[in-house]
């Protein structure tokens, strides 16, 4: 009965007795994942899955498909242990982890309390390898957390004071790292290895540091060292460079499904590096059996031609993203006059109020987005129309009102409004230009907004000179995504709502100001934005539910209502392709980087190849 | 009145002409060698070009291509901008003159779009009751003259509330065809300045470095090589990065074609000093030395002619380059972008497996680009020819 | 002549040198740093970066030091053999490459070799049968070449090589041959991959060649040495090679120093679009993230190319032309 | 060998050029026969269109060209008779009987060699097309048949490129080529002009010798009536692409009808011409010297020597073969220690052997090739000036002042420039004049050298020989220069044209003092012109005098066996090829002790034989001596 639900792939290596039985392979208590109740199909082993990325830093995507968390989020968004076996948390301070007794790493050796020992003594608080003292996460008021092995297969992390971004962090997709193989990487580590051989695998990896040793060979983002033992359900098995990364499943892997199979169904992932300008013909061409990244909906046309000469099927997902396409006046642009009026609220509503969202959606996303402020999407808790709607009517007359009230009532002979200084009223738009959703964008508004006698330029430049020039105030406005997680949660942080990091384009210095403690960039001056950096300092401090949602809720009104993001269309679609044969990949579902991990919480491992096309 | 020849192998009479003869006689000149022999160079080379009628035709097409971008505006049916969010995709219309067997003069059928929601294409399909009579200098769009003179009128425009997309529209519903007229603003000037930069360039200094030898060439091989080192792409990358960003992106792709027309001349100059330094042994080179012509003469009306042949070749060969030249660096993100519009960038819009797949009607700015450059290049076979003095 | 070589050879670690400072220089130019792209690029992505381990990699490498110093810093690298290090791949720029470098050689060589064999004999028949429909007819042909641009036609012939003939898209071989060692099947699947770049890149450079050639020999056919070998009963083809070809092909032997420079660059964006395995990709993509050393190194090494192919150029010049040889200077 | 039958035979030949404008006709309705074994000798006056027939029995016409009329070629090895005109422009038939049954010599040995392949290699490929021979067999072929056309060092020369041979060498070159597979026909157009006498003398043995051995025919086009006297069998006589006059060579030469053949004979130059007679030319074109220069203002007291030129020395080094050879050190010398002195106003000639260094002397004097030592001094009353070291507007202002006559016409012009931009050139870059002044002084020159006015507007290619270097003289004069060098001016023409060339230089020293350096290699022609005649021999003067003395008195061994090779043009005063055969002229071992340098230069020294006779012989051998010898 146990041959059945051995995967054939791992048959050579248990013949040769190189691997232990499945029974020896699992933990004591695996992670059971009831795919009939989900709604899904239990599966059968086997079989190779193709992807394309567009570059070999991608691999890390492997990472967040794999999506095992030591806590994850499950489809609805809820806390759920993964790794762990259970967990549990005390008013958001005192975090309290139980290991899954007899989990192993992918290399067979086990995994305990003393790999997370291992990774806080030895390396967060090791000042070689975490110079920096390791993640802002980690720290609250500056404040490191006590770590506690409290016995055999129990860990706690506890600070003074609630820590709210903590568990949302190690479920996202790029987690918060806590623990480390150990027993590998001490070979790599000065203070259990001796010197001699230390300088001879640094010789070996070409490295000057052992810090960069250590670095390099326990990187499990981007999982680039095939010989790290991973809890993921692939492994790598190629080293860089390649243009070709093979994953094969990892015989370790703590979850199985209710016949007791072990995850992951799938033998092989094959990443395979192109150029990210033709992944949508290769995927196009049959070449791809599963591929999220490096298509967009523009594509969808020609994949889902695709249907008819291969077996492929196109669905679409929605974008999680708080709107596809944003405009971002910048409050802390170089320009007096037009800083001015960005701060002027009236401004900014009436710049939103003269797009027309309807024709922007039909002319580029087949009116299959939904015109809306830059706000949550409805498939968030705290959604509410209110946020979604203000100010986003095509209401020319409001606008032009608006902005006659805000003091440019002046136009010259062919309409253009006319600055308080006598400057003609012409923005220029910075883009990075990488999409031509943007530019296309663009084009439209330009048209819309010289009906409220707003002249608008569009300007590309490099995406890395962007942030620098928003920065010194050098981009009056930008066009960039909405916010990046539409689908929050109250126990996600609303630090996307407020300044808080220098690439958010509508007020760069003041996230920075926030980002570096005061040290860098200038403190808010804008009643509201303060508002928002007050409401975020206090749902961090806040261990209650409600609470936060009151102060989720309060942010939102605020954001929306001063349109400080100008939304334009959000819930745009996402064409996920995959081979007819892969099975339990949910038709519809939520894409984006955070918190879905793109296909990450719908479990990759669970999907199947079946043997006949379907 | 010939000499008559006896029979093969018999001895040879002794022959005299009885003709006439007068040694100061001349042969009368007839008009048209009179013509001829009173005509200047250009104005030979003028008539040996025309008798190269492919040439001529070249020339006359070139020469009505850059008329008409004088008046781009009236010609476009549209505007660059003009969007037809209701169209996009739309494949080009045909233009009939009968309808239901009677005449009616040019007209197209109206449109009709479904939207297939289940592959998201749109289905346009011709109303066969609908017909839409052109108008001909008529009112439309409106527009400014060279970015001055207000006006609307237009050589041809659809029928009222109809519309006329001859070849078709792109993904926001803009004419192709009125985006291709307004393209060739862009694509037959500029790139045309940096050829000349570096076509001087390249004679000028090519022809000194090979003319002289010497330090002089050393020095010029030396640079070359450097230059020639450096690809353009990176070059391209450091220009852009450089430029100035409140410059438009018009003054920097000027700029940037400027710069690289300064370096771009290193192939030719090698070429072009290559050839003189075995040119430069001939005898009539000496002769004029001689005479006490200067470099610079002697390289321009001695040397550079014998090497004409291959200048214009080369030229007509870079001209693809300059119509092209923005392509590459807009596929990298930098040269020219929207809103301004040339060939290449309507090319490099139209840059996906799906518009070959669905829209190939996209790719027509090519057919402009290869009439142009074909033309160029019969129009420099015509010049070679005139400038041959063998034929 | 064997003095003058060595003498040219000389030369060359000078020019090398004013290479290498402007390469530098290019690649400093762009404003901001590898880290400072990189943040850029992951925040695109939504990720979130630590900004004092780039601070403290920033220091590692260099980048709080003027940029002189990291300057002799880099070329006092390469000149032990030590190329510096890719940021982007966290690698030894030398381990970067890897196959690639042989791809790139094998691409461009039979890219050359594809322009020589398809523009000499045009070249020849067109200049032999000047104004003859075939003549027009192999222009057009050639003049199609330059007007389409590589990516397009690039675009165009992959989806219908994968259309028609089931070629899979992009890349040199199949993907499952990727990372394999040579075998009779990779080689074959790498031919039936080749010819797509070899065309797209092969026929830009060959129109220019077809059109220059045929210009040089038409000037060369009138020339009174090919009245005295037609004189001698020479066969017309080989009057054709041996004179007025020799003599024409002057302008072709000048350009040797450009060619493989040119054809590496020019294949480029055809290589991005065919995501080729070949050093193109990786360089442009190496000057965007500002991989400084790698592209450093790339760019160093096509200038090493040019410098030797110039003075191949330069010796071939002086071969195929004894005025040159001989003469040379005499009569000034 | 008695034949039948013509080895060719040309009908009714008619040719035109298709010019702008229309076509030209250049031959009209000539018939003409070349029998086995014989030579026809074709003669005319330039541009008559003998070259475009001879271009038309090989088959190698321009494209531009159309020919009518039948040309009959009898191979008197098969006697298969074959319609030249009826043949493919290039296919296999016309290919074989190309090069190998019928040769053809050049007119312009100059450039009718390929400049980037050596003379052996493209000797050799004669053979290498018509014969199996091996490679080794085809290099001693050729080294012999180099031996035979006069080269010293056969082996030496087949490695040469064709730059480094002088014009005559050249020609030679060519007429290795074209007998290398002893043709059945050989057209020889104006085979020996580039040679000395006495080279020309042996060549024309070589010929005869073939001619009688191989019974080759040939079809000999030439302006020197001399050399027809010696060769020919049967002459024609064309004019303006008419043939005037044909027949035995007999009657020709006896009893002359036509009035152009006879107009012809007497303009030939002859060595008892009085002094201050002149030439007879067809047409004597009167030249108001007045419309082609202002007068210039005589200097007062002007120094007598214009020009003093000092132990000139040019060394060439010897190539070893081979991209990667050493140069080697040794060098020849082409010219070795020349000193002479040029007057105002005179003419001085400069004759000698093919090869001997004389367009080396003049390119030196122009400032073409700098000379490894010596000086070169130009004074024409405004001061000295050092020539060789002359910069900027002195040497602008001497290049105004020294003009020259280059011996190859066809690669001294532009080709890619009309012959009034060529003549108008010198007055631009000078910026003399406006354009119309230009024209007119334009139209003077072509006048004055019998160029019609419709020529103004052609390029260079398309003239004839002769016309090519008469537009050479023109050019050179166009500014007027005081000195004038002239290289073979006059060889490409025949003698009606030559004679008013030659009058015309004669008139332009009267009336304006013109001095000149002339180089010839007709005697009859130095001796017309020149005032002092110099000798040079391998790359030094051997002799020099006034003419009167040179010519009846010579006293160097080279200068009398250059003497006793002139061919006359009387059928009575035939060439003794037999005494001519005895060594070669310039073979310093046939000379006599007094004059052979034994190679070491340093024992020869100029001795004075009073009245400005030197010549050039050993230290201590005493004028008697040399007279004597
Ligand atoms: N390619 C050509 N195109 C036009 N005219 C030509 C061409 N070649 C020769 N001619 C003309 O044909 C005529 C005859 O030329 P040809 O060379 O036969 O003269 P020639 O008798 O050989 O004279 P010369 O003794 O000076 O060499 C000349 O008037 C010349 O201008
Ligand atoms: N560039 C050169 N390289 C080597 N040798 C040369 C070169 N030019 C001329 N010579 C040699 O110099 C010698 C003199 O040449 P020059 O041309 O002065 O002779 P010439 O007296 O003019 O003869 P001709 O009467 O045949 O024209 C010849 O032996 C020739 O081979
Ligand atoms: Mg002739
Ligand atoms: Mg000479
Ligand atoms: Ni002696």
């Amino acid at each position: 009965a146990d041959r059945d639900i051995e995967p054939e792939y791992l048959a050579e290596q248990l013949r040769a007795r190189s691997l232990p039985p499945l029974s020896q392979r699992l933990p004591k208590r695996p992670r059971i994942v009831r795919l009939k109740q989900m709604g899904r199909t239990p599966g059968q082993y086997g079989g190779t899955v193709r992807t394309i990325i567009g570059s070999a830093k991608d691999i890390r995507f492997m990472t967040i498909y794999g999506y095992a968390r030591l806590i994850g989020y499950d489809e609805r968004l809820v806390f759920q242990p993964d790794i762990l076996e259970g967990f549990q948390s005390e008013n958001d301070t005192v975090f309290t982890f139980t290991l899954r007794e007899g989990h192993k790493w992918s290399d067979g050796s086990p995994f305990t309390v003393d790999d997370f020992r291992y990774w806080w003594e030895d390396v967060l608080l090791n000042k070689d390898l975490t110079p920096g003292g390791g993640s802002m996460v980690l720290r609250v008021d500056g404040n490191l957390p006590r770590f506690e092995v409290l016995d055999e297969w129990t860990i706690r992390y506890s600070w003074d004071k609630p820590n709210p971004d903590f568990l949302p962090n190690l479920a996202g997709p790029q987690p918060l790292v806590l623990v480390g193989p150990s027993a590998y990487l001490k070979q790599f580590h000065k203070d259990y290895q001796d010197q001699f051989r230390l300088s001879a695998l640094m010789q070996e990896q070409r490295v000057k540091k052992w810090a960069d040793l250590h670095i390099k060979m326990s990187r499990t983002y981007r999982p680039e060292n095939p010989k790290l033992p991973t809890l993921d359900p692939w492994r790598n098995t190629t080293a860089p460079p390649a243009e070709q990364f093979i994953f094969e499943r990892n015989p370790f892997f703590h979850r199985v499904d209710e016949n007791g199979r072990q995850l992951p169904y799938i033998d092989r992932f094959v990443l395979n590096v192109s150029s990210s300008s033709i992944i949508p013909a290769k995927t196009g061409a049959g070449e791809s059996d599963l591929q999220a990244t490096g298509i967009d909906f523009a594509d969808y046309t020609f994949l889902k031609d695709a249907e008819d000469r291969y077996p492929v099927k196109v669905d679409l997902w929605k974008m999680t993203r708080g709107s596809r396409v944003a405009i971002l006046p910048n409050l802390n642009c170089g320009d007096d006059v037009w800083r001015g009026l960005f701060r002027d609220v009236r401004v900014r509503r009436a710049l939103s109020l003269a797009i027309d969202r309807h024709e922007i959606n039909m002319a580029v996303f087949y009116g299959l987005g939904v015109p809306s402020a830059d706000t949550l999407l409805p498939e968030s808790p705290l959604f509410k129309p209110e946020y979604a709607n203000a100010w986003i009517d095509h209401d020319t007359e409001r606008a032009n009102a608006l902005l006659d009230e805000a003091g440019l009532q002046n136009r010259d002979a062919d309409g253009i409004r006319l600055l308080p200084d006598g400057r003609l009223a012409e923005i220029t738009i910075e883009t990075p230009g990488e999409s031509s959703v943007d530019t296309d964008v663009l084009e439209l508004v330009t048209d819309h907004w010289r009906k409220i006698g707003i002249a608008l330029f569009i300007r590309t430049s490099q995406r890395d000179i962007f942030r620098s020039r928003a920065m010194g105030g050098r981009i009056m406005m930008s066009i960039w995504y909405g916010m990046d997680n539409g689908v929050a949660t109250a126990d996600m942080n609303p630090g996307q709502l407020a300044p808080t990091m220098d690439d958010q384009l509508q007020w760069p210095l003041w996230g920075m100001h926030y980002l570096s403690h005061g040290s860098q960039g200038k403190a808010a001056d804008l009643p509201e934005a303060i508002a928002l950096t007050e409401l975020l300092g206090r749902w961090q401090r806040s261990a209650h539910m409600a609470e936060r949602t009151e102060i989720w809720q309060q942010m939102l009104a605020i954001y929306t209502q001063q349109v400080f993001s100008i939304g334009l269309v959000n819930g745009t679609l996402q064409p996920i392709v995959r081979t007819s044969r892969l099975q339990n990949v949910p038709e519809k579902g939520l894409y984006g980087f955070d918190p879905t991990c793109y296909l990450g919480i719908y479990m990759p491992d669970t999907f199947w190849l079946s043997g006949e096309q379907v | 009145m010939t000499a008559p020849l006896p029979p093969p192998g018999a001895p040879l009479q002794h022959y005299v002409s009885t003709a006439p003869f007068d040694p100061m006689s001349i042969e009368a000149m007839t008009d048209a060698q009179a013509k001829i022999h009173l005509a200047s160079q250009a104005r030979l080379m003028w008539w040996k070009f025309k008798r190269h009628k492919l040439a001529l035709a070249s020339g006359i097409f070139l020469l009505v291509l850059y008329g008409m971008i004088i008046i781009a505006e009236f010609l476009a049916p549209y505007n660059l901008h003009t969007r037809n969010v209701d169209f996009i995709h739309s494949p080009p219309q045909r233009v009939h003159l009968f309808h239901d067997g009677k005449f009616v003069g040019p007209f197209v059928y109206g449109r009709q779009m479904k939207l297939d929601m289940e592959s998201l294409k749109r289905i346009y399909t011709n109303d066969r009751n609908d017909v839409q009579p052109l108008r001909f200098f008529c009112r439309g769009d409106s527009y400014r003259f060279w970015g001055l003179i207000e006006g609307n009128v237009h050589l041809v425009c659809p029928a009222k509330d109809g519309q006329m997309f001859l070849l078709g529209t792109d993904r926001l519903g803009r004419d192709v065809l009125s985006r291709i007229i307004y393209g060739a603003r862009i694509s037959l000037t500029i790139g045309l300045i940096g050829i000349t930069i570096s076509f001087v360039l390249g004679i000028v200094i090519g022809g000194l470095a090979g003319y002289h030898g010497g330090l002089f060439d050393l020095l010029v091989q030396r640079v070359i090589e450097v230059l020639q080192s450096l690809p353009s792409l990176p070059l391209w990358m450091a220009l852009a990065a450089i430029m100035p960003v409140t410059w438009s992106p018009i003054l920097i792709y000027f700029g940037i074609t400027i710069i690289l027309g300064m370096l771009d001349w290193t192939g030719l100059a090698r070429s072009v000093r290559s050839k003189l330094l075995s040119l430069r042994e001939e005898d009539y080179v000496l002769a004029a030395q001689l005479m006490g012509a200067k470099s610079g003469r002697i390289i321009g009306r001695h040397l550079v002619p014998g090497f004409m042949s291959h200048l214009i070749a080369t030229a007509t060969i870079s001209i693809p380059g300059m119509i092209l030249g923005e392509t590459a660096l807009s596929f990298l993100g930098l040269g020219l972008r929207p809103p301004i519009t040339s060939w290449g960038i309507l090319l490099t819009e139209a840059r996906s497996v799906s518009v070959i797949a669905f829209y190939p009607w996209l790719l027509f700015p090519m057919i402009p680009v290869i009439l142009v450059i074909l033309a160029f290049n019969f129009l420099g076979d015509g010049l070679r020819d005139a400038a041959d003095p063998y034929r | 002549m064997l003095r003058y070589i060595l003498w040219r050879i000389a030369a060359m670690i000078p020019t090398l040198l004013v290479i290498s400072a402007l390469v530098f220089t290019i690649i400093e130019l762009p404003p901001g740093n590898f880290f400072e792209s990189q943040i850029a690029e992951l925040r695109a992505q939504g990720e979130t970066v630590n900004l004092q381990e780039i601070e403290e990699l920033r220091h590692q490498y260099g980048f709080d030091r003027p940029p002189v110093l990291r300057y002799f810093h880099w070329l006092g690298g390469m000149l032990q053999g030590d190329f510096g290090y890719s940021f982007e791949y966290q690698l030894p720029v030398s381990e970067v490459v890897g196959e690639r470098m042989w791809l790139t050689i094998l691409v461009s060589f039979v890219t050359i070799l594809f322009t020589w064999v398809i523009a000499f004999p045009i070249g020849m028949y067109s200049a032999t049968h000047q104004y003859s429909w075939s003549d027009y007819g192999l222009t057009l042909f050639g003049l199609l070449g330059i007007a389409i641009p590589n990516f397009m036609l690039a675009l165009i012939l992959m989806y219908f090589a994968n259309i028609w003939f089931g070629t899979s898209i992009g890349h040199l071989m199949d993907q499952k041959f990727l990372g394999e060692p040579m075998s009779w099947e990779k080689a074959r699947s790498i031919l039936s991959h080749l010819w797509i770049p070899v065309i797209i890149v092969g026929t830009a450079g060959t129109a220019g060649m077809i059109r220059r050639l045929r210009a040089n020999l038409l000037d060369e056919l009138q020339k009174q040495y090919v009245m005295t070998a037609r004189a001698k009963g020479l066969h017309p083809f080989r009057t054709l090679v041996k004179y007025p070809l020799r003599m024409a092909l002057n302008f072709f032997v000048s350009d040797i120093g450009s060619i493989l420079p040119s054809i590496i660059s020019g294949a480029e964006i055809t290589a991005i679009v065919l995501s080729l395995e070949t050093t193109g990709p990786m360089l442009i993509k190496a000057l965007q993230s500002q991989d400084m050393y790698l592209a450093g190194s790339f760019l160093m090494f096509l200038a090493l190319l040019t410098v030797i192919g110039v003075l191949i150029s330069d010796i071939a010049l002086a071969f195929l032309d004894p005025r040159i040889r001989l003469q040379g200077r005499s009569t000034k | 060998m008695k034949s039948e039958s013509d080895l060719l035979r040309i009908e009714n030949l008619g040719i035109s050029f298709s010019m702008l404008g229309g076509r030209l006709q250049v031959v009209k309705g000539a018939n003409l026969r070349v029998l086995p074994g014989k030579v026809t000798a074709l003669v005319g006056e330039s541009g008559s269109g003998k070259s475009v027939i001879s271009q038309s029995v090989m088959g190698i016409l321009p494209n531009t060209a159309k020919v009518t009329g039948k040309i009959l070629f009898t191979d008197p090895i098969d006697g298969r008779s074959t319609d030249i005109l009826q043949l493919s422009r290039d296919g296999p038939e016309i290919r074989a009987l190309r090069g190998s049954r019928m040769a053809k010599i050049f007119q312009e040995p100059m450039t009718s060699l390929s400049p980037l392949h050596t003379v052996g290699n493209q000797i050799s490929e004669v053979l290498a097309i018509h014969t199996d021979a091996t490679k080794d067999e085809r290099r001693a072929k050729t080294e012999e048949m180099l031996g035979l056309v006069g080269f010293a060092k056969p082996s030496r020369t087949y490695d040469m490129y064709p730059f480094e041979l002088s014009g005559g060498m050249r020609q030679r070159a060519m007429i290795a080529m074209a007998l290398i597979c002893r043709p059945a026909l050989l057209i020889a157009d104006e085979p020996t002009t580039a040679l000395d006498v006495t080279i020309q003398a042996q060549i024309l043995e070589l010929l005869r010798d073939l001619q009688h051995k191989l019974n080759m025919a040939m079809l000999l086009i030439t302006h020197d009536l001399g050399v027809v006297a010696n060769m020919a069998d049967e002459v024609v006589v064309i004019y303006h692409g008419e043939i005037m006059e044909a027949g035995p060579v007999e009657a020709i030469y006896r009893r002359p009808q036509h009035p152009y053949l006879k107009g012809l004979m007497a303009a030939v130059p002859h060595f008892d011409m009085k002094p201050g007679e002149r030439l007879k030319a067809l047409r004597e074109v009167p030249v108001n010297s007045n419309t082609l220069w202002a007068k210039k203002k005589q200097i007062e007291n002007a120094p007598e020597i214009l020009l003093s030129v000092r132990d000139l020395v040019k060394a060439y080094g010897i190539r070893k073969s081979g991209l990667f050879g050493k140069q080697d050190k040794t060098l020849v010398k082409a010219v070795d220690g020349i000193s002479f002195d040029i007057r105002r106003g005179e003419c001085l000639g400069l004759v000698g052997e093919s090869g001997s260094g004389k367009t080396t002397v003049s390119k030196i004097l122009m400032r073409a090739i700098t000379p490894d030592s010596g000086s070169v001094t130009f004074d024409d009353g405004r001061g000295k000036i050092d020539v060789l070291k002359a910069q900027g507007d002195e040497l602008m202002e001497l290049r105004t002042r020294i003009q020259m006559v280059f011996q190859d016409p066809v690669s001294s012009l532009s080709p890619r420039m009309t012959v009034q931009n060529i003549l108008s050139e010198p007055l631009e870059i000078h910026g003399l004049g406006d354009n119309a002044y230009r024209l007119e002084k334009v139209r003077a020159l072509m006048q004055a050298i019998g160029l019609d006015q419709r020529y103004l507007n052609r390029y260079p290619h398309s003239f004839s020989g002769g016309q090519r270097q008469r537009i050479g003289i023109a050019r050179a004069l166009a500014l007027g220069p005081q000195l004038l060098i002239c290289d073979e001016p006059v060889s490409a023409l025949d003698v009606s044209v030559q004679a008013q060339i030659l009058n015309l230089l004669k008139d332009l020293q009267k009336e304006l003092g013109l001095t000149y350096l002339f180089i010839s290699h007709n005697l009859a022609v130095v001796d017309y012109m020149a005032d002092r005649i110099a000798v040079m021999c391998g790359g030094r003067i051997v002799e020099i005098a006034p003419r009167e003395i040179i010519l009846r008195d010579p006293v160097h061994p080279y200068t009398r066996s250059l003497l006793a090779a002139v061919p006359f043009p009387d059928l009575d005063r035939p060439l003794d090829f037999e005494t001519l055969k005895m060594g070669g002229a310039s073979d310093q071992h046939s000379w006599g002790a007094q004059f052979a340098g034994d190679g070491d230069s340093e024992t020869l020294a100029p001795a004075d034989l009073g009245g400005g006779h030197l010549v050039l012989a050993h230290r201590n051998a005493d004028a008697r001596e040399l007279r004597s010898w």
